[in-house]
């Protein structure tokens, strides 16, 4: 069997190229994986059409999760939040293409559920400050 | 003497191939794999001879009945209890927790009264008794463990006083492998008149356990820890205790007399087993009990003391390595540790790769892992089947880990 | 469309003589016989793939976590439940009722409220209410039996009130066989806004059960009865009352997150299963439902039915015979009666001694027994794989015992 | 596999040699077991030198049960009650030569289990009584 370790999850892992904070972020949230200890902090910037310009995370876990969240945010450079909110669990897989048990996918999926999750909280703000 | 060889033999699931690779089982606290003995058992009982049992007058259902009676007297003798009058049989050690929790708790456990626990104990030996305090009023105290690990009988003395009804301990912790001196603390529990409880899930499996010399009340077990089929545990109570004590469950088998408004117990233990039972379990923990006499304690914990002393010198070659927990003198056959910057998650996942089976995680035992600084460890857990070559595996595979890794 | 005697060659035990006579098993109500398919998969699941499941990252805890998890989805589907979180595994009817009984009895049941259950309960739907009303101060009420042992729908409606917190009732009883219409009481339940809760131990096996088709709240069954191994059963609840209910059994892989003072719950179903699980029943319950599937209610219906019927014709031309409880149309099969003169005791041991295993005592239902003005009786019950050659041989040998004894 | 059920044991259930009821008797003692609803009540009288003179039973129940005890009543004419005392399972199954299983042993021995209850009540009032 291949191994769910190719060498680009260690790389991202030892050294991720998102990993960072971001002051004033438009979305930003912060949640936990209180069974393995995994944990996920995300800030995105959107640009003037509402789209993702700059995104970073920051956490600590295990590679799956680490290495998933920053191939997720290189990703999404571009997209709108919408367009995110409509990624799901097959996009994950295809972006890591790598061999996941449904124990490790839950560690994969952690920073996709942190990013959509500030997006909607974003979501919400925007709305009640439209009305 | 049977040689590791045919030892091996008895067992089917080493045939099993992991990712092609043979299976290095060491996740031997989380279950233990089945010889073949206890697997025809069960299937040799649905093939000939199932029935329910209790009052059934036909053939088989007396059969049935002996055999499942005869399961509570294999375990009696297995403990040292007096006979299967003192024997439970419940589906695991949490529901021998919780029975005594709801029975205890709720017919005995006043406010103003406290529970004493270690810091070692398993979700299961906490959780239960922290609703029940909650419910009554009543309080939890630990016992503390030493900066080595091991439990601070010092501070037994302090914890359990005139107020204290129930001291309830791990027999040997599954997170760490640390063994408990249960007779000292029993001894303090006695003093002051308090029930005492030991969760034996990690020790009836590895170590003789004699319960009237270690001078407990009750005593819980699982039988899919030791050999046995999941779906059956066990629990060992004293006569005149358990023929005071209020049942847990309520319905069939446990009953005398029932009326519209009012209800009966049977003798013990039946008056503790509600609803029908899971014979086949009681007759595959039967056998496994055979099995683990016919190779013998002296036998099991010589082999598993060797291995986790191996274990220990092979691992603290590895400067990257972490061991929690105690000397191997003060253990049983645990190895938790964790590797420089690389989650145990991803240990365990890659060592999964190379067919090594062992534990990531809290080992249900979170406030435990928080006192030790972290979330989660591996743990690499023994038997009297595992070989020096299984260790082997372990570290090598761990020195490849590394190496990815760095 | 599966022939009897293919169905006859799927279980094995029917090859086995009892004292040199072919086995005629009568005793299905009280546990059924297991096909070799699921006895196949409890020996394939050991020797292949054991583990312990929840959170396990290695090969064969992955795999055995998904066949148990499947198998929740299974006895969904079975039940037309929403999903598994709507499934809580336990060892048997009886747990789950307990189950109930301490989450509703000791979290919501308030002095003056009530219980409402039938005359026709068997102790596992009786004895745990009666021991919470006691605790709480509730009443319990039973709605009545009609003369000719059905339910009597009219006395529902004066039992069930608005202080009604519970109304708890078998779809089938074990005892005479009465179907009992669930639905209808469902009704006066929600009108009052008290939980319905069904003991489905008799129906599940035998007929097709539909949760929300009946409107329930909770449905209890015992795999044992459904040619499942023992020491597996089930609960369904509905999710949004699950939600909210307080757990029951406490410890391992219930939880979330635990310090030493406090805890917090897993997701459903989980919140309701504390400590190892029986993964092999669980796996041995989802092929004794393909099974049961491949068969298929309605033949499974047609031949009891038939055989049901045939049963009565036969025994009515016996003078000394008087059967318990309603006509065939409005029962299950299973035929409760009684022998001029002749104990039930006497009478299930001599045919035993021609290889018929039946029942005879009060069958866990005392209460209704003494209504009906007899301690005990005797009790042939019928699965699908029974034949008219095993009523045949039920009628000779009643023929046989009358003559010894006159 | 030969019956339970020899002729002796049905003609003993069908025409009890020992049934009735005795006034005036020295041992009375009246038992059941509840789950199968077996009843017997015993009577014995002693003569001059507390030898079982007479002994009659009343109850309801299985052949088994009911046979056993009618048998057992035979037996212990002219035994003293300490006698009685030392028989045992063994005696009754001797006594019966069946083959019975453990669930119908139970009802084999519910005379003689009711028989030496009242013996040792007996036996206590006569302490009583002396002291
Ligand atoms: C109607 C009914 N309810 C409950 C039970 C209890 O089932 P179990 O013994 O499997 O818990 C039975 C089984 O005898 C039954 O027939
Ligand atoms: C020390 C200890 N106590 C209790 C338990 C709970 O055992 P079970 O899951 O079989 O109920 C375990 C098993 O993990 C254990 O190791």
């Amino acid at each position: 069997m291949s191994s769910m370790y190719r060498q680009l999850i260690v790389d991202r892992y030892k050294a991720p190229l998102f990993k960072g904070k971001l002051d004033n972020a438009d979305i930003h949230f912060h949640d936990a994986n209180p069974l393995c200890g995994d944990e996920i902090e995300v800030f995105v910037r959107l640009d003037d059409e509402g789209k993702i310009k700059e995104a970073k995370f920051d956490g600590t876990g295990c590679a799956i999760s680490q290495a998933s969240v920053d191939l997720l945010l290189e990703g999404i450079e571009g997209m709108t939040p919408d367009e995110v909110m409509g990624l799901d669990a097959d996009f994950i897989k295809e972006m890591l293409n790598i061999p996941l048990t449904p124990v490790r996918l839950k560690c994969a999926l952690l920073g996709l559920k942190v990013l959509q999750a500030g997006i909607l909280i974003h979501k919400k703000k925007q709305e009640a400050g439209e009305s | 003497m049977i040689s590791i060889t045919e030892i091996l033999k008895d067992f089917p699931i080493f045939e099993t191939k992991i990712h092609g690779k043979r299976l290095v089982y060491l996740d031997n606290a989380a279950t233990t794999q089945k010889p073949r003995q206890v697997i025809e058992a069960i299937s040799q009982y649905y093939e000939t001879r199932n029935a329910n049992v209790h009052r059934g007058v036909h053939y088989l259902s007396e059969i049935a009945s002996e055999d499942y009676e005869e399961a509570h007297n294999k375990v009696a003798k297995f403990l040292n209890a007096k006979g299967m009058e003192e024997i439970i049989f419940t589906r695991n050690t949490t529901e021998s927790l919780n029975l005594l929790a709801y029975s205890l708790g709720l017919n005995e456990l006043e406010k103003g009264d406290n529970i004493v626990l270690t810091r070692f104990e398993h979700h299961s030996n906490l959780v239960p008794w922290q609703q029940m305090a909650r419910r009554q009023g009543a309080e939890i105290r630990f016992i503390e463990m030493t900066e080595d690990c091991r439990l601070d009988l010092a501070s037994a003395e302090k914890a359990i006083d005139d107020k204290t009804k129930v001291v309830s301990i791990t027999h040997m912790s599954n997170a760490l492998g640390t063994i408990i001196p249960v007779k000292e603390v029993s001894k303090l529990a006695r003093e002051h008149g308090a029930y005492m409880i030991v969760d034996g899930a990690q020790s009836a499996p590895h170590m003789p356990v004699d319960v009237r010399e270690l001078d407990v009340d009750f005593f819980a077990f699982s039988g899919h820890k030791m050999l046995a089929p999941m779906g059956i545990g066990g629990l060992y109570g004293r006569e005149d205790i358990l023929e005071k004590m209020e049942p847990f469950l309520f319905g069939g088998d446990m009953i005398s007399i029932v009326s519209f408004d009012n209800a009966t117990w049977n003798r013990l233990p039946w008056k503790f087993e509600a609803g029908t039972p899971n014979v086949s379990g009681g007759i595959g923990l039967a056998v496994a009990i055979d099995y683990l006499g016919k190779i013998g304690f002296d036998k099991i914990h010589y082999i598993e003391h060797e291995l986790t002393e191996y274990a220990h010198e092979r691992l603290n070659e590895l400067s990257f390595i972490k061991i929690y927990g105690p000397e191997p003198k003060y253990k049983g056959a645990v190895v938790s540790f964790a590797m420089d910057g690389i989650h145990p998650h991803d240990i365990a996942s890659l060592l999964d790769e190379d067919g090594i089976a062992v534990r990531a995680g809290h080992h249900c035992a979170q406030p435990l892992m928080k006192m030790l600084g972290t979330d989660s460890t591996t743990r690499a857990s023994m038997y009297f089947y595992n070989t020096k070559e299984d260790i082997d595996a372990l570290v090598e595979s761990l020195q490849k880990i590394y190496k990815l890794f760095s």
